[in-house]
């Protein structure tokens, strides 16, 4: 694999940059693998990448339906933060997070990780309190966040309005280690690092069926034909359920449309990232300038890709609120992505019924921060057959009753 | 017993491109049961002065009245003044049945939006096809105002009458007159 | 942004005016129950690229609820349907039946 | 130079001169003119600079698709960036600069990065600023942030105010063009209810520019005609500027007007956002042209033909004196001629196809001596910040030059693209059309309605018809066939007007010009102008194996740009297809979103801003609070006071003052706001056991009994007093904002699992102002209203009665969640203010105080009772709370039993509530956990409790906290630290909650 570099990119210039080679290799599937990954987003390639750096597993195939880091990689609002309430989720964003800072490096990939900060704005007395336990939380394990007033929220934020009539800013939780990143660069600085130790990385390659034989898995069968493995990775977002409807097991997962949009760009304006969740309003601005903001879930099932527009409205009018300026700022594009979202809104990383098959799903609306933490722990799981990263995530908890919940109840649909 | 207060005292805005009043209060009891059963009917009837309207109808004579709220839901409107009278005479009437009769005279909030763009102004609030021909009077409509729950009726082809949960009332009168300011007819029903 | 038939009132109206409920046709498992029965009771959710039996509830409206037969793929609706009853209506299965004549009815009802 | 010709302009009124400013130099223009033709007309070629090189940019169309020329617009209060010249309506006093350059639009530092283009090819970025690490936060990141970036950013507040609008109707056609003006009559003549839109201010669309005839006569008088007659109509509703911005599922549709852009400080809203639900939809959304991919053609006067033909007959203005046309179809001879008619040079037209023999336009473009080159192309346009002439070559080969002609400007046209957006949105799929090398919208695959049919018909240009007589007929038949699967029936005598049909060549794809241009000429031909994507860009994502249309959009940025790709997707397309050897339809089309075209923030947000951004929830004694220096406390959308701040107080003093008198003297609380329900009917007990975990059917009337509601999970979700008021009727009170909540779930239970059970329920929260009476005094200050008897012995501590006090009808609830003598009272809410203020006089001399909800904490507090939210978070069952007492044994079920029984819900080592005091007496940290040994497996400090609530308490002088410990109720007198957050850590005892009256004798007098 070509070095990527400054000098490198001068080299080429000078010949009209006819010297670069692909990316990644366009791979045919063989007829068997160690490990099939189902699902080339970021949380899969990350497997894979991660099955091979930290395990030496490199006869691995990751097999995508479509385009590499074409479902939710390349579709939020790219947000980066760690600053979770309850000790398994902040380890595995945490690592995460650590993870995303030498990512680049690691990968000799310019995935534009942005250390700018985050800022979770409290705006009642009840955001007040839990932030601020998050806080204590975040000390204790090894997170670094801090709860700031409205004066440091309005210095980090200048086009903020913190005495907003309705909610005014009572202060927020900062997470200065926090970012974004380029999300495409993600998938594909992965897929170059995999690629280059010898995995295939096979687009438009369709799992139509997982094979098993005595309650363990022999492989999958795909559009590509039939394709043998020792272990099975499903990691595929939105889709989560429909795959482990194949393999003959249900998920505690339903599949929601979940919208975000960008503005028109604009020269920059603001250096850090906001969430608002009282009001739901998320908020960053891209390199390109572009305001980029999260929106809702609908509430019901979806596989569509587009959500009700009356959730863009509430996100916009929050935002308009919180941020006078985006008044006058136009909508350039709306979408929507497919998330998975679980019985306590936390992922499952977890062995499953049949022997072999591993899950990684119901990231929700938070996959993107996970993706190397995620890869990471699931290589473990599926190399060791167990990681501290993912004791907690497993399928069993919805049995026992032990929740991880990062904000309220875990709703009963009846 | 002090004189009865409504939300706003009775506030007022008549220099857009409708009338928006905060009126009342008005009496009203909310009555569930079987509407089905003749004796829950007749009791309605009686406590109501009109007949029992049919699916989404409301009927009116003067200030009483009868609203179609849901499949085990009555409205009953009357006076203010004789709603307790009148609340007293339905649970004794309907001690018998299965039925719960409450008042809700003071939880709510009543609006009237009079002259002809007033059905442009709740037009720019409600979800709802208020094109001339497909909503009159006669139908009471249950929906969202902007960010609040409402319902409406026409008392006449141009005058609404909005009711609201009390404590909205402020938003409400807010909206009406955003939604009623000068300049901002549409134009839209013809 | 959907329109739903609430057929509790008749009315035909956007979204907005409803609150979508999740999965239809539960059944309810308490005390005496196994822990799998009652996990799948509480968090065990069909969740088909298809045909979805849902509760919905209008609640900026008559207030109640009712059933929906729903497309997950296309949004397509089939109808709406009584909220007191264990299993979708033979017209409402009738009706999936002839726009798809490859559907069967899953788990979900 | 461009500029303002003497005659022509059919939408201009010349009498009404305009004067505006660019870049602070005053120009003049005429009403109609659009701010692009304006511009023009002022010999204003240069009018902002592109995205990545900073090189000039012109304008480069007349409509939406414009890339270029965006500018910031107004000042103060009407800021606005970005917005496109070519859409924005002149008006006297209009103030414009352009965008993205420093120090100014003509010397732009930023432009040093197009020298170095050759080193910012497609990607460079993720291939670079690598290295060192810190420097990309640091150094380069802020550099290509400041370079990239448009217009500037508003700084004052919007001063303008918007709306929404709900529609209705059966037939929406969009497009106000010919097409969709016949398809607007066609359906409005069977009588369906129709609404057409247009996005710009004039009907008509292209066909009167590029004179077309309809039934032998002008299109403008057809135009004239059928507005005429669509406006007497009284189905159907027109409506100009205002644009079809997104077509959502099951026939919903924004469309977003402009109601006083064009006239600002007229009165009434600036932008309507009109949300309509449409039977079915009509998109008569025409055409965009394509520009041609050659070297230069980013150069400042290279413009689509199309568009200098609008400006030439619309506006009256020439972009150039001597205008190159170079095409590769015929619509572009149109320009040529009318360039021509207009006294304009048109020294040739460079027409890259070879035909046998020449069409009708070809014809009349050589009779007025226009020379015609075929199979020619350009091989390079020179010139810098304007167009000096250009170099041609023939299209078959590399370049190599065949001569050079001099010109100030160039018209050129790549064929034309269907504006399929609308129909794409909701998921209809697209077809390609060989002949016209463009994506047509395929009638076999439409976007799915509700009903599982198609929703949206396109037509006329919009479905891929390129001649007017066809444009016509298919706008007629579409709209016939819309209304008749409605159930409308067109009038039989009904048809199409007569177009005149064109006898045009076929024309040829030219993706690239020359066809075999060299890698140098390629890094000059541009497919996105705003983003500087050139061909050798999609080649080089190519080559690098982004062969995926998404993935070379991604890797490239084209059509990312505020054109959304109006102008370079099929071009793009069409140059990844010739890379990867494919053919066109096989790579596809990247997802069309909304909107088609941007559209205002503001109008989304419509009224919801300031005072109506959301709905405040205000209790009947609102207005008394807000003017006795209430301190507000959202709690759901309801606002409760949290202190009464007096002058020359702090917030904190006001607490202790307040929590003090109330212990002491007597305190008044605002409880209006928390819920009320009534369940009433035979089977209203076996419902109440169901939903609360303590036994409520044996509760006797006129009694009142605390009970706690669990989730179906097992996990607490709320609390209150319920009161038994007869026989078959219960009062159950929620916590504030749990009202909704809670009535809503009795509802769901008793609608979708237990409708056989007899239970009405109805939310009585807001029929009430209900007032907490609080303190010793508390009695004292009841009696002297007078009326009914509060003694102890007639109605004791968890007694209610009805009854009169002081001439107000009541109900009284002997119900203390403060530990003090308590009454809490409920009167009608018309009557509430009146009856707070009798409170207010008859307690003034028993030291009568309001207390906020910060008191209210504090109070409940120092008694060690829970708050919901506080010491419950969604993970706490009451078993966690020492609640044990409140779960009725005897019960076989209720909601949250089940689950209450599971492994971890069971599990001894599941935290306790406990009291928490400092060592020292001070305030512990409102949610600091309490450490235990060593760290986790993932090097997480153990932790084995935390506060989940603490205070200071002025009654008791010190800190309180309460606080769930590992084993908690086991480890009384034990002392844990708790680290703080400010480097402190702090030591506490573990106590028992109850720290104030611990045998609760206070509230039992």
């Amino acid at each position: 694999m070509k070095k990527y570099s400054v000098f490198a990119v001068a080299r080429e210039a000078m010949r009209h940059h006819t010297g670069w080679t692909r990316a990644w290799r366009d791979a045919a599937p063989k007829k068997k693998y160690d490990v099939i990954i189902i699902g080339a987003g970021g949380h899969g390639l990350a497997t894979a990448y991660y099955l091979g750096k930290n395990f030496g597993i490199t006869n691995v195939a990751i097999l995508e339906k479509g385009w590499l880091g074409g479902g939710n990689t390349g579709r939020n609002t790219t947000i980066i933060r760690s600053n979770y309430l309850q000790d398994p989720s902040a380890a595995i964003y945490e690592k995460s997070r650590s993870l995303y800072e030498t990512m680049s490096q690691d990968l000799n990939y310019n995935v534009m990780f942005s250390p700018r900060g985050v800022i979770m704005l409290a705006q009642t007395e009840h955001e007040v309190r839990g932030y601020k336990r998050t806080a204590h939380a975040n000390n204790l394990q090894g997170v670094s966040t801090e709860f700031i007033g409205p004066e440091k929220v309005k210095q980090l934020v200048p086009i903020i309005n913190i005495d907003g009539p309705r909610y005014p800013v009572l202060g927020g939780l900062w997470q200065a280690r926090g970012g974004t990143a380029r999300h495409d660069a993600v998938a594909w600085g992965y897929a170059r690092a995999c690629s280059d130790m010898g995995m295939d990385v096979i687009q438009k390659c369709e799992v139509t069926g997982i094979r098993q034989s005595g309650g363990k898995v022999t492989g999958v069968s795909t559009n590509k034909g039939d394709i043998d493995c020792d272990k099975l990775g499903m990691v595929v977002a939105g889709h989560s359920g429909h795959l482990a409807d194949m393999a003959g097991f249900r998920l505690p997962i339903e599949s929601v449309s979940l919208q975000a949009l960008v503005s028109e760009p604009i020269k920059p304006c603001m250096d850090v990232v906001v969430m608002a969740n009282t009001v739901h309003g998320y908020m960053s601005q891209s390199d390109k300038g572009e305001m980029v903001i999260g929106g809702g879930t609908d509430g019901y099932n979806n596989y569509t890709q587009r959500g009700s527009f009356h959730h863009i409205e509430e996100t916009v009018r929050a935002l308009i609120e919180t941020f006078p300026m985006v008044s006058r700022l136009k909508m350039l594009r709306q979408w929507g992505g497919i998330v998975d979202v679980t019985g306590d809104r936390s992922p499952i990383l977890s062995k499953t019924p049949v022997e072999g098959v591993f899950v990684n799903c119901g990231w929700g609306t938070g996959g993107f921060k996970a993706i190397p933490g995620s890869g990471w722990a699931m290589a473990e799981l599926m190399a060791k057959g167990r990681s501290p990263l993912t004791d907690a995530f497993g399928l069993n908890r919805f049995v026992e009753g032990r929740f991880i919940d990062e904000s309220v109840a875990a709703g009963v649909a009846h | 017993m002090s004189e009865p207060v409504t939300a706003l005292h009775n506030a007022s805005y008549t220099s857009g491109i409708a009338e928006v009043f905060e009126v009342g209060p008005i009496g009203m009891i909310t009555l569930r049961g079987d509407l089905n059963a003749k004796p829950l009917r007749k009791v309605a009837v009686a406590a109501a002065g009109v007949n029992v309207p049919d699916q989404r109808g409301i009927l009116t004579e003067g200030a009483r009245g009868m609203a179609w709220m849901s499949p085990d839901e009555l409205l009953i409107l009357c006076p203010y003044d004789e709603v307790h009278a009148r609340l007293a005479d339905l649970q004794s009437a309907t001690a018998k049945l299965h039925a719960l009769a409450v008042n809700m005279s003071d939880a709510r909030a009543v609006f009237e939006i009079r002259g002809p763009h007033a059905r442009e102004v709740l037009a720019k609030l409600a979800p709802v096809d208020l094109a001339p021909g497909r909503f009159a009077p006669g139908t009471i409509r249950r929906t969202r105002m902007a960010q609040v729950p409402a319902a409406f009726w026409m008392v006449d082809d141009v005058t609404f009458r909005i009711v609201c949960f009390r404590s909205v009332a402020q938003y409400m009168f807010d909206l009406l007159k955003i939604a009623a300011q000068p300049g901002s007819e549409v134009g839209a029903f013809k | 942004m959907l329109t739903i038939h609430c057929p509790n009132c008749g009315i035909t109206a956007e979204e907005t005016e409803f609150h979508a409920g999740g999965e239809a046709h539960l059944k309810r498992f308490g005390p005496g129950s196994s822990d799998a029965e009652f996990e799948s009771y509480l968090f065990m959710r069909d969740n088909p690229k298809g045909v979805h039996f849902e509760r919905w509830r209008h609640n900026n409206g008559c207030g109640k609820w009712f059933h929906v037969a729903r497309d997950t793929t296309t949004l397509e609706v089939f109808g709406s349907y009584s909220a007191q009853t264990t299993e979708p209506p033979q017209d409402i299965l009738d009706v999936i039946t002839d726009r798809h004549p490859d559907w069967t009815q899953g788990r979900n009802a | 130079m461009s500029t303002r010709l003497a005659t022509g302009g059919r939408l201009l009124k010349k009498s009404q001169a305009v004067e505006f400013t660019f870049n602070g130099k005053t120009m003049r223009g005429y009403a109609g003119d659009t701010l692009a033709s304006a511009l023009l007309a002022n010999d204003q070629m240069l009018v902002g600079r592109s995205f990545k090189y900073h090189r000039p940019r012109g304008i480069v169309a007349a409509g939406p698709e414009e890339p270029n020329a965006l500018v910031n617009l107004g000042d103060e209060a009407s800021f606005e960036p970005n917005q496109r010249v070519t859409t924005t309506e002149l008006f006297e006093g209009l103030t414009a600069t352009s965008q993205n350059h420093w120090p100014s639009l003509e010397f732009d530092v930023g432009a040093i990065n197009k020298h170095l283009s050759r080193f910012l090819p497609a990607g460079f970025y993720y291939k670079m600023f690598m290295y060192p690490r810190s420097f990309w936060k640091h150094v380069y990141e802020p550099i290509i942030r400041q370079s990239a970036g448009l217009g500037k950013a508003p700084k004052t507040k919007d001063g303008d105010t918007y709306e929404h609008f709900y529609a209705f109707c059966d037939v929406l056609v969009i497009g106000g063009g010919v097409a969709g003006l016949e398809a607007a009559l066609s359906a409005g003549r069977s009588g369906a209810r129709v609404i057409l839109i247009e996005q710009t201010a004039e009907w008509g669309g292209r066909t009167p520019v590029d004179g077309g005839i309809i039934d032998e006569a002008d299109a403008q008088s057809f135009v004239d005609r059928a507005v005429a007659e669509l406006s007497a109509m009284e189905n159907v509703t027109l409506r100009t500027r205002t644009m079809g911005a997104g077509v959502y599922d099951h026939g919903y549709v924004l469309g977003y007007e402009r109601v006083t852009d064009h006239q600002p400080g007229v009165a009434g809203p600036r932008h309507r956002l009109w949300r309509i639900r449409a039977g079915h939809i009509i998109t008569a959304t025409g055409a965009i042209e394509r520009p041609l991919s050659f070297a230069g053609n980013d150069i400042p006067g290279v413009m689509l033909a199309a568009a200098m033909r609008d400006y030439v007959v619309n506006f009256g203005v020439s972009v150039g004196d001597r205008t190159v046309v170079v095409t590769n179809n015929d619509d572009a001879y149109l320009t040529a001629i009318a360039l021509k008619h207009a006294g304009l040079d048109v020294p040739a037209i460079l027409d890259a196809r070879v035909l046998p023999q020449d069409s009708e336009l070809m014809a009349q473009a050589k009779a007025l001596g226009i020379r015609v080159l075929m199979g020619h192309a350009v091989s390079s346009v020179k010139g810098g910040k304007r167009v000096t002439g250009v170099v041609v070559c023939s299209q078959a080969g590399e370049g190599a030059v065949l001569e050079e002609i001099a010109c100030d400007a160039v018209a050129m046209s790549g064929g034309w693209s269907p504006v399929v957006h609308l129909w794409s949105h909701c998921g209809g799929k697209l077809v390609w059309d060989e002949a016209h090398a463009c994506f047509n919208p395929d009638p076999n695959n439409p976007p799915i309605g509700a009903d599982g049919a198609g929703f949206v018909t396109a037509a006329g240009a919009a479905s891929g018809m390129f001649q007017l007589d066809d444009v016509l007929n298919d706008a007629h038949a579409a709209a016939d066939g819309v209304t008749r699967s409605l159930g409308f029936k067109t009038p039989k005598d009904a048809k199409a007007p007569k177009g005149a049909r064109r006898d045009d060549a076929p024309m040829m794809p030219v993706w690239l010009m020359p066809q075999g241009a060299s890698a140098k000429l390629r890094e000059k031909a541009w497919l996105d102008y705003q983003n500087d994507v050139k061909v050798s860009d999609v080649r080089l994502a190519a080559q690098e194996g982004f062969v995926s249309v998404e993935h070379a959009k991604r890797y490239t940025t084209l059509g990312m740009a505020t054109d959304q790709g109006k102008l370079s997707n099929i071009n793009g397309l069409a140059t990844l297809a010739n890379a990867v050897n494919a053919p066109i339809p096989s790579v596809g089309t990247t997802t069309f979103r909304p909107p088609y075209h941007p559209i205002s923030m503001a109008a989304i947000g419509g009224e919801a801003r300031g005072a109506v951004f959301q709905p405040v929830r205000r209790t009947p004694l609102h207005d008394w609070h807000d003017a006795n220096g209430a301190e507000w406390e959202p709690v759901g959308h309801w606002r409760r006071p949290y202190a009464y701040r007096r002058a020359n107080e702090t917030t904190h003093d006001a607490v202790m003052r307040e929590v003090s008198n109330t212990r002491e003297k007597m305190g008044l609380l605002d409880a209006s706001t928390l819920g009320k329900i009534i369940v009433k009917g035979p089977d209203a007990g076996k419902f109440l056991d169901m939903m609360y975990t303590n036994m409520m059917s044996t509760l006797k009337p006129g009694k009142c009994r605390y009970g706690l509601m669990c989730s179906e999970n097992g996990f607490l979700i709320d609390d209150g007093v319920v009161a038994r008021i007869e026989e078959d009727t219960w009062l159950c009170h929620t916590t504030t904002g749990g009202a909704e909540r809670i009535h809503g779930h009795m509802e769901e239970w008793l609608q979708t699992e237990w409708w056989d059970w007899n239970v009405y329920v109805a939310n009585v929260t807001e029929q009430y102002a209900q007032v907490a009476v609080v303190g010793p005094n508390a009695r004292k200050c009841l009696e002297r209203l007078g009326g009914m008897d509060v003694s102890k012995e007639t109605l004791g501590f968890m007694d209610w009665a009805d009854g009169e006090l002081g001439g107000f009808k009541v109900r009284v609830y002997r119900i203390s969640f403060s530990g003090e003598l308590s009454y809490e009272i409920a009167v009608d809410a018309s009557h509430g203010r009146a009856f707070w203020d009798a409170l207010l006089v008859a307690g003034h001399d028993l030291g009568v105080m309001p207390y906020g909800t910060e008191s209210l904490h504090i109070l409940r507090a120092e008694k060690g009772f829970i708050m919901i939210g506080d010491e419950t978070d969604g993970t706490i069952i009451p078993q966690d709370l020492g609640l044990s007492w409140a779960i009725s044994k005897k019960k076989d079920d209720y909601l949250g039993k089940r689950a209450q029984e599971r492994s971890h819900m069971t599990d001894p080592n599941r935290w306790k509530l406990v009291g928490l005091e400092t060592v020292d007496g001070s305030t512990l940290p409102d949610g600091a956990y309490a450490v235990g040994e060593g760290t986790n497996e993932n090097g997480q400090r153990n932790v084995i409790g935390r506060v989940t609530s603490s205070y200071h308490s002025p009654n008791l002088g010190k800190g309180i906290a309460m606080g769930l410990v590992l084993n908690g109720p086991d480890r009384m007198g034990e002392t844990l630290s708790f680290p703080g957050t400010d480097g402190k850590t702090y030591e506490a005892r573990i106590t028992d909650p109850v720290f104030y009256d611990k045998e609760g004798e206070k509230p039992n007098v």
